[in-house]
């Protein structure tokens, strides 16, 4: 039987894979997308909860979430391109003009 | 008693401030003015004194009496200002002024050349109050504001003519010898105020309220014999400076650097004596100690031997002058240890009389011929007359020639020290000797013979060059010279209410004895040349060597001053403060700051994804800290 | 269901909507040389959203819209400082030439969002809102913060930021959705229903806890704030100035609405570590300023000081700390503002951000120069100046909440950050400047600056009148 | 509505430095005048506050009372009571001289003289408070100003001609110094506020609370010690002065004339006024160790100076050394301990005054402050000569001076309850003496150097003003010091009653009578 802590584990699962993907990955565009596994990984959770509370708040939250992580991957996509341009590279180790 | 007695006593007390601001005020550069409101000042003071004298002679038990204004005032502690007239207090004054008016109108000749007569004046002028201030002082405060002001006085005076280093370098050992002696006499006044009384509000500095309440409570037993000791021994720590005795008396040879008129008055008359004075006023104190009475007994003593001793290899007059002069202090605070009172003031007294003529005729001298040490004098007697008459009469009142005012006045301090103390008889008895020695030795030398001065001052200068000193000089030896012939007859002793004591012809004979033998000595060896300085020198070669250094005290006080203060206990407490408190306690704590903050900025790798797991620490901490509540 | 009274209560946030649109049609139909002028129409509109304010305030309007959004004096207290810290930096915007481009409508545009991010973020009643206004706030300086593309280190901050951003924003989204799984709803009132009445589970303080990590980030509270410095050091000057103080002001309000209503049942949880949260930023943020060399990183290292002090107001838990905390905001916002100010208006004419750019600053620009130096003494904390008050405040509640070592640490790191601000101010008055030409500087920027210096006078010897504001936007 | 003395002279320097805002930068002289104009007028106020407090009725007279933040209970509560009134009028007087003093300062005029009016006014305003939120809020006011005031304006301590001590050194370490003891003191006084629970900063509203219901007295002994060191700082207290001493030589000399002769006595003002008045269980406890600390102040202070060469140095060493008295005189708490310490406040405020301005002059002239370069001044600038002889004199204690009554008092109302420091006190005088007696010695006695013939004296009378206020401001307070003291003791003995009961009962009437004349007695 699937219970809502089954989804709710799967989330936290989520949501590791994504925070493990941003700590591990080094491109920038993988970074994004782990980003939107953590995003997605909330989404699961509020479906899960919605359907345990049986009210519609949490889908109307996902239905939030999902514009706000596409603009995010807008915003994202187009500061990866300018950065391919400027500093020739995608590779986020080697973004550190900024330090100390 | 009258009001104009205590009119007068004021005016003996405020003359000389008022000479003194007036020409703060508007004598700055007016010679003239300078010395003759300096001049009048002090004899106003003098005149009241007499006036005060001539109303106590023959009934001098009616004359006690003070007058006070309240300097400070709070609940509980009342220090006055005032004046205390008792013969001791008005026989001091009569000198202070007396002799000190004499002194003021010979320097008006011998610093007429000076360029900065005012100033002098000026000092004096404060001097001479503040010299008062001790001499009429109805407590121990205002004892002790006179104590600093003379220092002060004495440390502007040594130090007049301040391009020379010597001066300026006297005139700072003489205050901070004081000073290093006051420190005592402080904690000694603090300390004598705080036994008068358990309860703060009952304590007093005043003399008088003192004595009667001390002497209850001593009495009563009240107050531990050992505490009275130590605050006698603290507040002889004064005398021991004011009067330069030893081993603090080494800053009054290098007084001498001052004009001799100031050495005569203070450093010889006066402010030196102030420290036997002050003896004599708190003797009701000491008199009931006799430990101390012992220590200050041999500290005389002592001083009085050791300093003739460095009079007779001292080739510099003024300060032959000098030692004789602590010579002769030594002999006061003796006698006063010995319980003799009115022998130290008696002494101190005729002391007064001689010495400011030695000193006077000294500087008469020097005023001539520019020249102090005895070697390149000689022949004086013939050029200058009536300086080596002046001078010949100090110096046989000084080596006590019998009839003259020291005669008395020594035999009657050497009479109490047999009746004491055979050992401090024989060394007082010793001194007599060779004072008559070193006194006789400068006579010889610098006075009889031929001159040696023609030979060093080349042509221009010669014999001829050496002028007698004009009258307003010579007027003021000529009367220090009748008051030291007179001195003996003044009655000073019974002034101050001490039976006549009885003249004891072997003492005496004893005393004529030893100086008679330290003349002829002196005689033979400066005058027939019997036999020859240089042998004696070279017989007594290692004693000489001694007595040349001084017994090495300078140089231990240099040592200590130079390398243990100033190198060591100084350089270390500036080493601690730079190295210890700037550089490691404050500086070291901004370099951590500073590198604390260098590290921590390390953090900032410049790599977002540390951001992120930095990040990730952090939640991961707070959930921690959740679950572990 | 919606009475036309509540769409009043919406008034400013709807004509930040319309000022937007217009914005954005004037951005497309003027041309040329024309677009400089935008800037006077989004000064224009923050004067128009000003003026809706005063409305809304005059007419004592109150209440709440769908259970998601108040208006209550303490949204419109900070509403007020949201519309005035734009204003200063439309003006910053004149004076930092390189926006000026063609590309000038857009970020006025972004700028107007933000704004409209913050309005909101005044007046949540509901986590989505929450959520919404903070993403809405953040997209644009994200976007803001990368604005010189053609300057790698603007397009290295917009990058972290972002990324920083997103991660941070993911934590806060899952945060919610676990406080959704205990409470049932997003609603302020039913999960703080739900806290009081029954001990909370894990879940909902772990929720609790990532929603406060989420914006322990906006404020730069240790440990969430490494992308601080970097950001600060490489985003255009008047972004920076939104960022430190509008976007921290944000998240300060959100904090304070979350805190002291749904959060409060928690209190036993959050004030600890907050206390301590407080503790390590103070420390980090003043220590790691000293060696710093770029003014712009030096504040942004800065900035993370004032977030420790705004964290322990927030940490004592009580009113007095808000109160503190939202007399702490004023005074920053005065004192940051009139540096950041200083700094777009002198950069240029300096020939760079680093320090010692700034020798002898007060020989070529007195104004400049002095402004620098009050705004900077101020958000050191000295009196007669507003930051002093602030500070005063924040220690005071402290104290009364019986942290004394929070307030001793407090105390003592106000003379660690009075020795960088110094630093700078050696720099300006100490020493001698490399070129001797007076730096030009435009009316407007002189007046927006003597109104600052103004404030932060006013606020720093003035206290009561904004004490009462406060007072009463504190207790509705 | 007449404005109360109090407040006069604190608006003074304040409208003073405000009206030099709106003045031309150009016009010197105007800004100069302004300057004197507003310091004087704040003399004549204190001066008139000196000769109106009515000293039978006691207490805080002239005061002012405005309202401020109602909600925390913080009023601008002006007032003085006899200690405050004697160190406005040193402050007044040091502010007035280092105006005057101040004329050799030729560069950014104006701004110097804003920052200046601005520290004026900052300590006017904490001897004047009676409420600890102005307290503080003034006495941070007054630090700040020293930083572009040394900084701008003064000079690196050289030793041997290379740079010691820069002055941007010296100017931050003041600066951070004094404003890390100022936070400490702040979080000790905020716990008090927080403590007394009379959610007021009014210092009077907090003693008369105090009076009835007391502060636990474990409280006391724990925000004591935060108020002792952190005003302690600036008071200095051994071992926290290394700042005082650096600062003073870096500043330009009108400078370190406020802060040596001024500055410092905040620190023992306030732990009289606030510390001690509002924790006397707390000083209970901790005043014994402040006395020990005082005679590391005074002897280690001393021994440091006097291993100085350079003039401002061994100054600044040494009034950090005199200050130990004053601590001692705070740290004995008897009415004549503290009369003493109150009036040696004032006097050796006047005499470090004094001394740096002399300073000044002489730096001015010859372009170093290195003893051993110095000597035989005396032949080209004798009235400098004379003045610094008098400042030497009164820093060693001699009698005429205020400083030896002050110091006197100390002894005698120490010598009960803490004889062996108060003998290592006297002995500081000896060392004093030292010094003093050298700096003097190597500066103006010799013979005359070549190098320094060029030296011009202060020859106008307006040249001379400065120097002979302060003498004579020394003197008259010194050789008759009963106004001031009954002034002092009329405020002390009531504060040492209500905080240790029983040791300022006054033995006999308050004495009022300040002129008496001789009384006259036979005694048999």
């Amino acid at each position: 039987m699937v219970t809502p802590t089954h989804y709710l584990v799967v989330s936290a699962l989520l949501f590791c894979i994504g925070l493990a993907g941003i700590l591990t990955r080094r491109n920038v565009l993988m970074i994004l997308l782990c980003i939107e596994l953590m995003f997605n990984a909330a989404n699961l959770a509020f479906i899960a909860y919605a359907d345990a509370w049986g009210n519609l708040g949490g889908q109307m939250a996902v239905f939030f979430i999902i514009v706000v992580a596409a603009a995010e991957v807008t915003v994202g996509l187009a500061i990866a391109i300018l950065l391919s341009r400027q500093l020739r590279t995608l590779n986020a180790d080697e973004v550190s003009l900024l330090k100390w | 008693m009258p009001a104009d007695l205590v009119s007068c006593a004021w005016a003996i007390l405020l003359s000389p401030l008022a000479a003194a601001a007036l020409i703060l005020l508007a004598g700055v550069h007016r010679p003239k003015l300078s010395a003759a409101a300096a001049i009048a000042g002090l004899l106003t003071g003098f005149l009241c004194a007499v006036r005060l004298f001539l109303h106590a002679h023959g009934r001098h038990d009616a004359l006690l009496f003070e007058s006070s204004v309240s300097w400070i005032a709070l609940p509980g502690l009342t220090i006055p200002f005032g004046v205390l007239i008792d013969p001791l207090s008005l026989l001091m004054a009569l000198i202070v002024t007396g002799v000190g008016s004499l002194i003021f109108i010979y320097a008006a000749g011998y610093m007429a050349e000076d360029a900065a007569v005012s100033r002098f004046y000026g000092l004096l002028s404060l001097f001479a109050f503040s010299m008062l201030t001790i001499v009429l002082a109805t407590n121990w405060i205002q004892l002790f504001i006179g104590w600093e002001l003379v220092g002060f006085s004495s440390y502007m005076l040594i130090g007049h003519w301040y391009a020379k280093p010597s001066a300026a370098e006297a005139g700072k050992k003489a205050f901070m010898v004081n000073r290093v002696a006051d420190f005592g006499f402080m904690l000694g006044i603090l300390a004598l105020w705080a036994a008068s009384s358990p309860t703060v509000s009952q304590r007093s500095f005043h003399f008088l309220t003192l004595e009667r309440q001390l002497s209850s409570a001593i009495q009563a037993g009240l107050i531990p014999a050992g505490t009275l000791t130590l605050i006698g021994l603290l507040l002889f720590c004064g005398p021991l400076g004011k009067s330069a005795q030893f081993p603090l008396h080494v800053w009054l040879p290098d007084a001498m650097e001052g004009p001799t008129p100031v050495s005569a008055l203070i450093h010889a008359a006066t402010m030196v004596a102030a420290g036997v004075y002050l003896l004599c006023r708190a003797f009701w104190l000491f008199s009931g100690l006799p430990e101390v009475m012992t220590v200050i007994m041999w500290v005389g003593g002592a001083t009085a031997f050791l300093s003739a001793c460095l009079a007779l290899v001292e080739n510099d007059l003024k300060r032959i002058l000098a030692y004789s002069t602590l010579s002769q202090l030594g002999y006061m605070v003796m006698a006063v240890g010995l319980g003799g009172r009115a022998e130290g003031m008696y002494h101190l007294g005729t002391h007064a009389f001689f010495k400011a003529l030695l000193f006077l005729s000294a500087g008469s001298v020097m005023h001539a011929t520019h020249e102090l040490d005895i070697w390149k004098l000689g022949g004086l007697a013939r050029s200058m007359r009536w300086t080596s008459a002046c001078f010949l009469v100090g110096a046989l009142a000084l080596a006590g020639f019998p009839g003259l005012s020291g005669f008395f006045s020594k035999d009657e301090i050497l009479v109490l020290a047999r009746g004491h103390h055979l050992g401090i008889y024989v060394l007082a008895t010793l001194t007599a000797g060779l004072t008559a020695f070193y006194t006789a030795r400068v006579w010889f030398v610098a006075f009889t013979g031929s001159s040696r001065l023609s030979t060093r001052h080349g042509a221009g200068g010669g014999h001829h060059g050496v002028q007698e000193s004009p009258p307003i000089m010579l007027v003021p030896l000529f009367v220090l010279a009748a008051l030291s012939v007179a001195g003996g007859y003044l009655g000073i002793p019974r002034f101050l209410g001490a039976s006549h004591a009885e003249f004891h012809w072997d003492v005496a004979a004893t005393s004529v004895a030893a100086a008679l033998t330290g003349l002829t000595l002196a005689w033979l060896i400066y005058k027939r040349q019997a036999v020859s300085a240089q042998q004696v020198v070279q017989a007594l070669a290692l004693p000489y060597s001694f007595l040349q250094r001084r017994y090495w005290i300078d140089e231990m006080y240099g040592w200590y001053v130079a390398t243990v203060q100033q190198k060591l206990i100084a350089g270390l407490c500036a080493w601690v403060e730079r190295v210890v408190i700037i550089g490691a306690a404050v500086n070291g704590t901004a370099w951590l700051t500073r590198g604390a903050g260098l590290l921590l900025r390390r953090c900032q790798t410049g790599r977002v994804q540390t951001y992120v797991f930095v990040f990730l620490i952090g939640v991961a901490g707070l959930l921690t800290i959740a679950l572990t509540r | 269901m919606s009475l036309p009274a509540d769409w009043s209560l919406l008034a400013v946030e709807l004509a930040a909507c319309g000022w937007i649109l217009l914005t954005l049609a004037a951005d497309l139909l003027l041309s040329g040389a024309r677009k400089r002028w935008l800037w006077a129409l989004t000064l224009s509109g923050v004067a128009v959203l000003a003026l809706l304010l005063g409305w809304q305030q005059q007419m004592g309007l109150a209440g709440s819209f769908q259970s998601m959004f108040v208006l209550d004096r303490f949204g419109v207290y900070f509403k007020w400082l949201f519309l005035l810290t734009v204003a200063v930096v439309v003006v910053m915007t004149r004076e930092f030439g390189a926006l000026l481009s063609e590309r000038a409508g857009a970020f006025y545009l972004l700028l107007l969002t933000a704004l409209l991010g913050m309005l909101v973020l005044a007046s949540i009643y509901d986590l989505l809102m929450l959520f919404i206004g903070l993403e809405l706030l953040t997209f644009s300086l994200y976007i803001m913060a990368a604005y010189l593309r053609t300057d790698a280190r603007s397009v290295e901050a917009g990058m972290k930021y972002l990324i920083m951003g997103s991660v941070s924003s993911g934590f806060l989204v899952y945060g919610i959705a676990l406080l959704y799984g205990f409470a049932g709803s997003t609603n302020f009132n039913v999960i703080h229903a739900a806290l009081a009445s029954e001990p909370a589970p894990l879940t909902a303080q772990a929720g609790m806890l990532l929603v406060l990590a989420g914006l322990g980030f906006k404020i730069a509270a240790v440990p969430f704030h490494l992308w601080v410095p970097d950001v600060y050091e490489g985003a255009p000057t008047p972004v920076v100035a939104l960022l430190s103080v509008g976007s921290k002001m944000a998240g300060v309000v959100a904090l304070l609405r979350l805190l002291l209503g749904v959060f409060q049942p928690l209190a036993w949880l959050w004030m600890d570590l907050l206390a301590v949260l407080a503790a390590a930023t103070l420390l980090y943020g003043n220590l790691a300023a000293i060696p710093q060399t770029n003014i712009k990183r030096l504040l942004g290292y800065s900035s993370i000081g004032h977030a420790g002090y705004l964290l322990m107001g927030l940490s004592t838990g009580s009113l007095a700390g808000a109160r503190a905390v939202a007399y702490y905001l004023l005074a920053y916002l005065f004192g940051n503002l009139t540096v950041f100010l200083v700094v777009t208006a002198a950069t240029k004419a300096l020939g760079g951000e680093a320090l010692d750019d700034y020798r002898g600053l007060s020989k070529r620009s007195g104004l400049l120069a002095a402004s620098m130096f009050i705004g900077l003494l101020s958000l050191a904390g000295v009196p007669p100046l507003g930051g002093f008050v602030g500070k005063l405040l924040v220690l005071l509640a402290t104290v009364e909440a019986h942290r004394i070592w929070l307030a001793a640490l407090g105390a003592v790191n106000v003379a660690v950050s009075l020795y960088y601000y110094l630093m700078v101010v050696k720099r300006m008055y100490l020493e001698a400047p490399r070129a001797t030409s007076p730096i030009p500087v435009s009316a407007l920027t002189r007046a927006a600056l003597a109104g600052l210096v103004l404030g932060i006078l006013a606020v720093g010897i003035v206290q009561e009148p904004f004490l009462a504001r406060i007072a009463a936007a504190l207790h509705p | 509505m007449p404005i109360p003395l109090s407040g006069l002279i604190l608006a003074a320097p304040a409208l003073g430095a405000l009206a030099l805002m709106v003045v031309p930068n150009r016009r010197h002289a105007f800004v100069r005048r302004i300057a004197v104009a507003t310091t004087s007028v704040s003399l004549a106020g204190a001066i008139g506050a000196m000769v109106t407090y009515h000293r039978a009725s006691g207490g805080y007279q002239h005061e002012l009372a405005v309202p401020w933040i109602r909600s925390l209970g913080i009023g601008l509560h002006l007032g003085m009571d006899g200690i405050s009134v004697v160190l406005v009028l040193l402050h007044a007087l040091c502010a007035f001289t280092g105006v005057l003093i101040s004329y050799a300062i030729k560069e950014r005029v104006k701004e110097y003289y804003l920052f200046y009016l601005l520290l004026i006014t900052g300590v006017f305003g904490v001897f004047l408070s009676l409420d600890l939120f102005f307290f503080y809020f003034f006495y941070e006011m007054a630090v700040i100003p020293m930083y572009p005031l040394i900084g701008i304006w003064g000079s690196d301590v050289k030793e041997r001609g290379i740079v010691r001590f820069s002055k941007e050194y010296a100017a931050m370490k003041l600066t951070i110094y004094l404003t890390l003891g100022a936070v400490v003191a702040l979080t000790g006084l905020l716990w008090l506020y927080a403590a007394s629970g009379a959610r007021t900063f009014d210092l009077v509203t907090l003693q008369q609370r105090f009076a009835g219901t007391p502060l636990d007295p474990s409280l006391q002994r724990a925000i004591f010690p935060l108020l002792a060191v952190g005003f302690g700082v600036i008071a200095p207290m051994w071992p926290l002065h290394s700042w005082s001493p650096i600062g003073h030589a870096a500043a330009p000399s009108a400078v370190s004339m406020l802060h040596a002769g001024v500055l410092m006595k905040l620190g023992s003002y306030a732990i009289i006024r606030l510390a001690v008045t509002l924790l006397p269980e707390g000083a209970a406890v901790w005043l014994p160790w402040l006395a020990s600390l005082c005679v590391m102040n005074i002897i280690y202070g001393g021994f440091v100076a006097m291993a100085q060469k350079d003039l401002k140095l061994i100054i600044g060493y040494s009034s950090s050394s005199h200050m130990g008295y004053v601590l001692l005189g705070v740290a004995c708490l008897t009415p004549l301990a503290l009369d003493g310490a109150v009036m040696l406040m004032f006097a050796h405020g006047l005499m470090t005054a004094l001394a740096f301005a002399l300073i000044g002059h002489v730096y001015d002239q010859t372009h170093t402050r290195w003893l051993p370069d110095l000597g035989g001044l005396a032949h080209q600038i004798p009235f400098i000569a004379g003045c610094s002889v008098a400042a030497a004199m009164a820093s060693s204690g001699l009698p005429g001076f205020a400083n030896f009554v002050a110091e006197l008092l100390v002894f005698l109302g120490g010598w009960d309850r803490y004889p062996v420091q108060i003998a290592c006190g006297v002995f500081g005088v000896v060392i004093t003496a030292v010094y003093m007696l050298r700096v003097v010695r190597g500066t103006f006695f010799g013979e005359s150097k070549r190098q320094f013939s060029h030296a011009r004296d202060a020859a106008t009378p307006f040249a001379r003003l400065p120097y002979v206020v302060l003498i004579l401001a020394l003197f008259v307070t010194g050789s008759w010091p009963k106004p001031m003291l009954s002034l002092i003791d009329a405020s002390v003995r009531p504060l040492i009653e209500r905080v240790a009961p029983g040791r300022g009962r006054p033995a006999g009437e308050p004495i009022t009578v300040l002129i008496s004349t001789p009384v006259s007695v036979e005694v048999r």
